[in-house]
């Protein structure tokens, strides 16, 4: 048995930085423009399909990531609340995990990672239904990308075809290429080496990726317990991607 | 050149991996019966399972931002930004990252054809050797002085060429547009700053150092001049050791806006008014003499017409006063009025007041770029007028296209599709099938930019002189050929003294010799000593670019001449001032692009879709509802569009996105929401731009709905349903 | 036994039978050479016959615990692969309790079912001694007596009230 | 109708023709799966045993194995800069398409022996530099002339050589045991 | 009905009264009762033939077709969505599972408490389990993404080294699903073996014969016989009504483990039971009915006496469905989650609150209204209207649980309605499936258990005390 640890049960206030974790994300909504270059560049990397106009109005947009906004107040004291971009947590406790009957969602023990195995996945959905921030999506049909558009699918990520659940991966792929090169040239994956697409793209640097478990990381070093908060942290996910308020 | 000759080569050879693609697909086992092709040649640079990487220039706006794109096999699988490069440091926007699925766009023009009657789609396949003919004979059989070329803002390598083609023949220089630069309204820029600042050339603004922004109408995180660069500024402007602070001013609050701390929604067209109003407060606030530029502003009658209340320009004027490092900008929309010169001026002499021309945090010039010697800016729509009223005329026998689509780009009110009927021969060489290509007598494709040589100025967006390269990344998956061999070969076809004075075998010989000028300059990010050196390095590096901050403001007294902005006219009847805005992520060329149809607007989140913004509580009072189809009438024509009952507009005020309503373009864009510039009208500022944002429309309810795809619900974001809508 | 006879007494209710049965006690035949057939559950008492002897709860038993240990294997399944969900233990406790549960019933219930077949030699299709007449609420006792003393054993038997009397002959069902 | 189904069980024929019945279904099974299993054709009948035989690498047509993902087939260049120097190519009926496909300069369509699903994403590498030779997992190639697999490459098989070699490494071992380490 | 004393002179008419009334004192020869069942079994006219077309060409269109339809296309043809990812499929899961309990309620905890109401109906409401859990187990299939891959829910050996996921609901649901339909499958076909028998005697010849010669198994009567059937029947009595709890306990924990806002509940479990019971004796009265109306020799079989004796357990279990349901309200409303507000607020104020509202009505208004009188909740059309209002009650109940519940989540960005697509065929389709399956078992096996109604006329009998003639029962086991 594993010990109690009081930031796990969330007893106080689960702090990921606090607790073990190695791969996160840092996401400073005061930046964050709204631009949806992420949206973009999450689908380019990952095959993500588009699902047509009529679906999309409909709640099946297959995005990783979606950048939510709300509103305050009438105008002409209308405020616009900060962008929030929304993709899967990758909580330590990811509640997504334990309902699945057959082990395709699933915790990465080694990269510490809510991993969705598109292959086993059966369609139950069940993991959707009990993600709190709703960041699954599911493959309702085939969504055909006509020849010659699947030239562009990535080699490195698996096309899901209908009655699959898919997610965000922290693009996986390219954590394992860079532990492949690190390993291959015999030293420790650097931090800042290789990133994900969506943090790639952010022309407003308003999202960051790296290492939790390296006190140097930009991650680690950008934290600032003031501002960071997390996302349902109530519920005692222990979500591995950190916000920053506006301001 | 061999080097060049064993690249092409290479991307001949990578192509052939693109049959793996197709066991990569599916989520079901593999078929055991799938062929694999090796190459016949391994190429260099190229592992067997390894990707490879090629710089190359953004060709979805005239930013030119830089690429990285990944191949794998011959085939491109994804663009990074290059983060060497000035304009964009590794970073890209949504449309760039989209570019590959206009590489991979089912809908290309696959094969030079030519069409029985314009606009017909019956098309006819050519060969290249037929269609090099057409254009020699259309070269050579008319009158210099009755060839026309349009070109598009990019890229800058043909129009170097098609400069130079048009100075040997005798014909009129090239004619360059595109539909952002008539919402930016750059004449009008170019001019304002040329009277302010003294030199006829872009303004760049440094957003990343200022204190506080006042940004007047610039939508400069959505699409405006060079939206990422100025999303790094932002962001190292709100990173800054005492976050920097901006302020919006505009009718509708776009995406720009809603990320303002604060958010002036005042009258359209009052922009400039507002921002004499304010200087003059805030000369009055620091108690320091009051400019001759202000001393006509009548603070009171300014708030009366632009509905910003005193008390809120008094505030926006201390703020001003007591910033370390204030920065007003002029946007597109506050500048496209009939008193569009005088807004330009007075928001620079804000910043003229704050003595910031020249330093950190401020105003300066666009550095020229590299070989050439001005700026070449895009024609102004009373500009593109006038070349409408010489084809009207019959004074044009041939119509060359390249880059720019008018019928879509152009206001109908300007009436370019008429005159085209006045013009014999119209060739596009369009790589997708748009609106002007289906109203040609051939299209003979280039290639899609990802396949294309070129290189691009920078015309703003970095503090230094940069000339942003292209090259493929993957050999042209179509019979396609590039515009500029087109040309020359057709040059050499027509033979004689003239082929003389385009002795260049390619368009990388051409480039080359563009180039040479360069190599003598050793201060910048790469140095050669020969052209073929230098070339490669142009290539692996996406780009020249000069070392030195070239930023320069010439110091000028500005604030001597009393300024007065007069107040905004608007043409047509109707309760309502239309504003049209380009959509953030689709802008003019996106729509034929699935990803980008389905990435949400980001102020609304609607997906594949035009929609109309009305004041939620003017749509009450009128009884619209959302996703009502509204008809919207001006005088220059109607739309039917759906409602977005948006909560952050004037309520005086309806804006639709610019971006869709294509009626060609593939089968992503065809037949899809509308296109606004169908209700302007053609009223001019003085500097020639379209007053886009002055013209009035009526809404007539059709009694229809038409669900508009949103991302957000209408549930959990505006409450539908819940008994406590509003 | 070539020398003994099965006979089959046709009875049109409980009291007659029960008789019969007293008779052919007292003219010496064993509990067990004997039989009674019904068209509804009589019990021994009725008829004052001993208990019968079932193997049914013991089956049950039996199963139940055989599904407790396929439980109890389905529980450490786990084991024999580590998949961490949820930062749940491998093996889950409650979760454990209810796949028991189920389990254990799952096996109780099929062996009990499974029981009545063992233990009636269910299904049987070969030809068997039966008069079809019992499933109209007839009650038939079945038994074997001496060749020789045919005729007393039927005439005890009619007296006790049987309707017929006859041989038995094993037929198709 | 249900009477002829009975009866017709009940009869003896019925009975064998029911053996008979099943055990066809049962070889078709059989021989279905085994042709999935079986080697494909192949444009040409490479003899791998011979090349193997003369002392050549596996890595020297193969190289990317020790460098990436994909091991890679030999581009017909490689194979010509051996075979163009010898006499047997220009007799050899074998050989006649590998002469076809360099006198045209069109690739060789070959047809995978060893795939995995596109759901399993592959990396040789790591494969080759813990020391797993070629051989433990495609056999023997001085036994066989095309490729053959000597085994099914399904998860079973691949977890078990994943345990062998973690057996004494609890980070390797969760790291090899990952399911995210091959679906992603 | 017999409130006032009699006089003497009636005492015999009161007898007769009294045999009217119960069919336990109103034996018959079991020769004629069986002839009754048979006949009723055989008696088939030209309607049931016509409304048996019908319903089978809605199973194979409404339900094959529509379903091969979906799996070919995907479940982009139903009207699930994000966040919605649960609908109708799961309503009909749940609701058929609800089904299923009343024929265990009936035939088992009236078995062990010696409820003698209960004999001549105990296998039409067994048939409604298996049927019932049928339907479940195609709903539930439906519901899958993938469907094909369905096997790997089941534990069973295999080279991938990898077993269901035992932390899942999921899983549990589907051992005990399995489990339940098992058992009740077998506890359907133990007291049958008898009546089987009793068939295969009076059936001459023909696929008849040989279907009851095969399904009896050789059962002839022999004490032996009837020992291990008392036994083993008494032992699933016992067995089954646990199973039956969990099962219904562990599809509610398939929405009260969850995090979600609403579902998140501790009472769900029981307050799934009461409900699961609540329709499940709706539909038990419904078939009753039916089948006493259209079935030869029914009336004899099954009596006012019998609605009277559900329509009171009816009034009963609606009860105790508004007891569970007010607390689970109340613990909610209390709570003052915010989002739990939220969904609450939804259901009542939402675009669907009428559901809410009929819900109420119907599963305790009407039920309360009606059942408290003896003479109208004997009325065999009456009890079937409420049966029906009640089941449609359950339904609108498990609707609002899922698909409406899961509009409301904890990311308001995401709220969306739910719409059903092809779930209406499929829905119409399993319903058919199930009425058809009945219609085929009623003229297959014998309805009525006879052996077990003989044995209670047996043990029944009346007796004077005083001048009141009363109905006595003896402890025949």
């Amino acid at each position: 048995m594993k010990p109690i640890d009081l930031n796990e049960m969330g007893a106080i206030g689960a702090i990921a930085q606090e607790a073990e974790g190695k791969w996160g994300m840092v996401i400073d909504q005061d930046l964050c423009t709204g631009c949806q270059a992420c949206v973009a560049a999450c689908s380019m990397e990952n095959n993500i399909a588009f699902v047509g106009e009529e679906d999309a109005s409909y709640g099946r947009s297959l995005q990783w990531i979606r950048i939510e906004r709300f509103w305050e107040g009438e105008y002409p004291e209308v405020k616009m609340t900060p962008f929030q971009p929304m993709l899967c947590q990758h909580c330590h406790n990811a509640p997504c995990e334990p309902v699945c009957p057959v082990f395709a969602a699933v915790h990465s023990p080694a990269e510490d990672l809510n991993l969705q195995v598109y292959n086993r996945c059966v369609g139950t959905r069940y993991c959707a239904n009990n993600c709190p921030y709703q960041v699954r999506v599911f493959n309702w049909r085939d969504y055909e990308r006509p020849e010659p558009l699947n030239n562009q699918f990535n080699p490195d990520v698996t096309v899901r075809r209908r009655g699959i659940m898919e997610k965000c991966t922290f693009c996986l792929q390219r954590i394992h290429r860079a532990e492949d090169l690190a390993k291959a040239e015999g030293r420790e994956v650097r931090d800042g080496e290789f990133t994900t697409a969506c943090a790639q793209a952010c022309p407003a640097d308003a999202i960051i990726f790296g290492r939790l478990d390296d006190p140097e990381s930009r991650v680690n070093q950008l934290s600032k317990p003031d501002r960071g908060y997390q996302m349902l942290e109530e519920l005692g996910t222990v979500p591995r991607i950190t916000y920053f308020k506006e301001g | 050149m061999s080097k060049k000759i064993s690249r092409r080569d290479f991307l001949k050879l990578a192509g052939m991996g693109a049959a793996t693609g197709a066991a990569l697909t599916g989520c079901g086992p593999a078929s055991r019966y799938v062929v694999r092709e090796p190459y016949t040649q391994m190429p260099e640079y190229t592992f067997n399972g390894q990707s490879t990487y090629f710089a190359t220039t953004c060709r979805e706006c005239p930013a030119g931002c830089g690429l990285v794109v990944r191949t794998y096999q011959g085939r491109a699988l994804k663009t990074e930004g290059n983060p060497a490069h000035p304009v964009n440091q590794g970073k890209t926007c949504a449309r760039g990252q989209a570019t590959l699925h206009g590489l991979y766009n089912p809908d290309r023009v696959t094969d030079p054809v030519s069409q029985s009657t314009r606009g017909s789609r019956d098309f006819s396949d050519m060969d290249w050797d037929a269609a090099v003919q057409v254009v020699a004979d259309a070269l050579s059989n008319t009158e210099p002085a009755a060839i026309a070329f349009l070109l598009g803002p990019a890229p800058d390598h043909l129009f170097d060429l098609v400069s130079d083609l048009t100075g040997a023949i005798g014909a009129p220089a090239p004619v360059r547009y595109g539909a952002l630069s008539m919402f930016e309204a750059r004449a009008t820029l170019i001019q304002a700053t040329e009277s302010m600042l003294g030199e006829s050339r872009l303004p760049v603004f440094d957003l990343a150092n200022a204190g506080v922004t006042f940004s007047f109408g610039a939508n400069f995180l959505e699409t405006w001049l060079s939206p990422v660069a100025y999303t790094r500024g932002y962001s190292r402007m709100r990173k800054q050791e005492k976050r920097g602070y901006l302020v919006q001013f505009e009718p509708r609050m776009s995406q720009t806006a809603a990320k303002a701390d604060e958010w002036i929604p005042l009258k359209s067209g009052t922009e400039g008014m507002v921002a004499l109003a304010i200087g003059r407060l805030s000369a009055e606030v620091r108690g320091a003499a009051l400019p001759r530029a202000f001393v006509d502003v009548d603070v009171a009658g300014v708030a009366e017409e632009s509905g910003v209340p005193v008390e809120t320009l008094l505030h926006l004027a201390e703020l001003l006063a007591g910033a370390e490092r204030p920065l007003a900008i002029p946007g597109g929309a506050a500048l496209s009025h009939i008193n569009g010169m005088a807004t330009g001026e007075a928001v620079l002499a804000l910043n003229a007041m704050a003595g910031n021309f020249g330093q950190p945090g401020g105003v300066f010039l666009s550095p020229v770029p590299p070989n050439v010697d001005e700026y070449h800016h895009p024609a102004s729509l009373q500009e593109m007028g006038a070349f409408v009223e010489q084809m009207k005329a019959g004074d044009i026998q041939v119509l060359l296209v390249h880059g720019v689509n008018p019928l879509f780009e152009l206001p109908n009110a300007l009436g370019f599709e008429d005159a085209m009927k006045s013009v014999p021969l119209v060739i596009s060489f369009a790589t997708f099938p748009d609106e002007t290509a289906l109203q040609s007598d051939y299209i003979f494709p280039d290639h899609h930019g990802l396949e294309s040589w070129g290189y691009q100025r920078i015309a703003a967006g970095t503090d230094r002189s940069t000339l942003s390269g292209a090259q493929p990344v993957v050999v042209p998956f179509y019979n396609t050929r590039a515009t500029a061999d087109v040309l020359l070969a057709a040059f050499a076809e027509v033979g004689g003294e003239l082929a003389a004075a385009l002795p260049f075998a390619d368009e990388v010989a051409f480039m080359q010799d563009k180039l040479l000028p360069l190599v003598e300059n050793k201060d910048a990010n790469f140095n050669a000593a020969e052209i073929n050196t230098f070339f490669a390095y142009f290539q692996q590096l996406g780009g020249w670019w000069g070392n030195q901050i070239a930023f320069t403001a010439p110091a000028q007294n500005t604030l001597n001449n009393a300024m007065t902005v007069a107040a905004p006219e608007f043409e047509g009847e109707g309760e309502f001032v239309l504003l049209p805005f380009v959509s953030p992520v689709l802008a003019e060329s996106g729509a034929n692009k699935p990803w980008l149809q389905e990435v949400p607007d980001p102020t609304t989140t609607v997906m594949w879709n035009s929609w109309v913004e009305i004041n939620p509580d003017v749509g009450h009072e009128l009884g619209i509802e959302n996703d009502d189809v509204v008809r919207i009438v001006s005088e220059a024509g109607a739309v039917e569009v759906s409602v977005y009952l948006y909560p952050a507009i004037r309520p005086d005020t309806i804006a639709i996105p610019f971006g869709q309503g294509h009626t060609a373009y593939g089968r992503y864009a065809e037949g899809r929401g509308v296109n606004p510039l169908d209700l302007l009208g053609l009223k001019f500022n003085e500097a020639g731009d379209l007053a886009y944002a002055s013209m009035r429309v009526r809404i007539e309810k059709t009694g229809r709905k038409r669900e508009l795809a949103r991302l957000e619900s209408k549930i959990g974001v505006y409450g539908e349903g819940l008994g406590e809508e509003h | 036994m070539a020398d003994t006879v099965s006979l089959l007494a046709v009875f049109p209710d409980l009291e007659p039978a029960a008789d019969a049965i007293d008779k052919l006690r007292s003219l010496g035949l064993a509990h067990d050479q004997m039989n009674v057939i019904s068209g509804i559950p009589v019990t021994e008492a009725m008829l004052g016959r001993p208990s019968q002897w079932t193997n049914v709860p013991r089956l049950a038993l039996g199963g139940a615990i055989g599904g407790f240990l396929v439980g109890l294997f389905l529980v450490f399944t786990p084991l024999l692969y580590f998949v961490p969900v949820g930062g749940q233990p491998i093996i889950p406790g409650p979760p454990s309790v209810v796949l028991l549960f189920e389990l254990t019933m799952l096996g109780l219930l099929i062996s009990t079912f499974l029981g009545v077949f063992l233990d009636s030699t269910f299904p049987s299709y070969r030809p068997m001694q039966y008069v079809p007449e019992i499933s109209d609420g007839k009650i038939a006792v079945f038994f074997n007596c001496p060749e020789d003393e045919r005729e007393r054993y039927t005439q005890a038997m009619t007296d006790s009230g049987a309707e017929t009397v006859k041989e038995a002959e094993a037929q198709q069902l | 109708m249900i009477k002829n189904i009975f009866g017709w069980l009940f009869s003896p024929l019925g009975r064998i023709a029911l053996l008979i019945g099943g055990l066809t279904v049962l070889s078709l099974a059989v021989w279905g799966i085994s042709l999935t299993q079986a080697s494909p054709e192949q444009p040409i009948q490479f003899p791998h045993n011979r090349h193997v035989n003369f002392g050549i690498q596996c890595l020297y047509c193969h190289p990317g194995a020790s460098r990436g993902p994909v091991a890679g087939l030999p581009t017909q260049t490689k194979c010509w800069g051996c075979h163009q120097q010898m006499q047997i190519t220009e007799t050899s009926e074998l050989l006649k398409p590998l002469v076809q496909a360099v006198e045209n300069n069109e690739p060789i369509q070959w047809v995978p022996v060893a795939i995995v699903p596109d759901f399993v994403q592959f990396n040789h590498r790591p494969h080759i530099a813990a020391g797993v030779n070629c051989e433990d997992c495609h056999g023997d190639m001085t036994q066989v002339t095309i490729a053959e697999n000597p085994q099914v490459f399904n998860m079973g098989w691949c977890l078990n050589c994943h345990k062998e070699h973690s057996v004494d490494n609890p980070e390797l071992r969760t790291k090899l045991l990952d399911c995210g380490t091959c679906h992603y | 009905m017999a409130s006032t004393t009699m006089p003497m002179e009636h005492a015999h008419s009161e007898e007769a009264h009294l045999r009217e009334q119960h069919l336990m004192l109103d034996p018959r020869p079991r020769g004629e009762m069986n002839a009754m069942i048979m006949e009723a079994m055989h008696y088939t006219t030209w309607k049931f033939w016509v409304v048996a077309a019908i319903l089978g060409a809605i199973v194979l269109v409404g339900l094959f077709g529509s379903w091969g339809y979906m799996i070919a296309e995907g479940l982009g043809v139903a009207g699930v969505n994000r966040p919605v990812f649960w609908g109708i499929f799961l309503v009909n899961t749940v609701f058929w599972i609800g089904i299923s309990h009343a024929g265990t309620f009936i035939s088992a905890i009236l078995r062990v408490f010696k409820s003698e109401f209960r004999r001549p109906f105990t296998r039409a409401a067994e048939l409604m389990t298996t049927f019932g859990l049928v339907q479940a187990g195609f709903s539930i299939f439906m519901h899958m993404g993938r469907v094909w891959l369905s096997y790997w829910l089941f534990p069973y050996p295999n080279q991938r080294q990898l077993w269901p996921n035992f932390h899942s609901p999921l899983s549990w649901d589907l051992l005990a699903i399995t489990t339940y339909l098992l058992a009740s499958t077998m506890y359907l076909f133990l007291p049958l073996i008898p009546d089987l028998a009793m068939a295969r005697d009076r059936t001459a010849g023909g696929w008849r014969k040989n279907f009851y010669k095969v399904l009896a198994l050789g059962f002839r009567g022999t004490e032996g016989e009837w020992t291990h059937l008392r036994n083993a029947m008494n032992i699933f009595a016992f067995a089954i009504i646990p199973v039956m709890f969990s099962v219904h306990t562990i599809v509610s924990w398939d929405f009260a483990v969850a995090t979600r806002p609403g579902w998140n509940s501790t009472i769900f479990g029981p307050y799934f039971v009461i409900g699961a019971l609540h329709s499940g004796m709706g539909a038990v009265i419904m078939v009753l009915a039916v089948v006493r109306a259209t079935m030869k020799n029914m009336k004899y079989f099954i009596r006012p006496e019998h609605f009277d004796a559900i329509g009171k357990l009816m009034l009963i279990i609606s009860m105790g469905w508004a007891y569970f349901f007010f607390n689970d309200y109340m613990v909610q409303w209390y709570g003052g989650d915010k989002w739990t507000e939220a969904l609450l607020h939804w259901h009542e104020a939402g675009p669907m609150g009428w559901m809410w509202f009929l819900m109420l009505i119907v599963n305790v208004a009407i039920p309360w209204l009606v059942l408290w009188n003896k003479r109208w909740r004997s009325n065999p059309w009456i009890v079937f209207v409420v049966g029906l209002l009640i089941n449609v009650g359950m339904y609108l109940e498990r609707y609002i649980i899922i698909p409406i519940s899961l509009t409301i989540n904890r990311m308001p960005f995401t709220w969306r309605m739910y719409e059903p697509g092809i779930e209406i065929p499929l829905s119409i389709g399993t319903l058919a499936f199930f009425i058809l399956l009945y219609m085929i078992a009623s003229k297959l096996i014998p309805l009525v258990p006879v052996w077990e109604v003989q044995e209670g006329q047996m043990a029944h009998s009346m007796k004077k005390f005083g001048r009141e003639t009363v109905v006595t029962v003896s402890e025949l086991e």
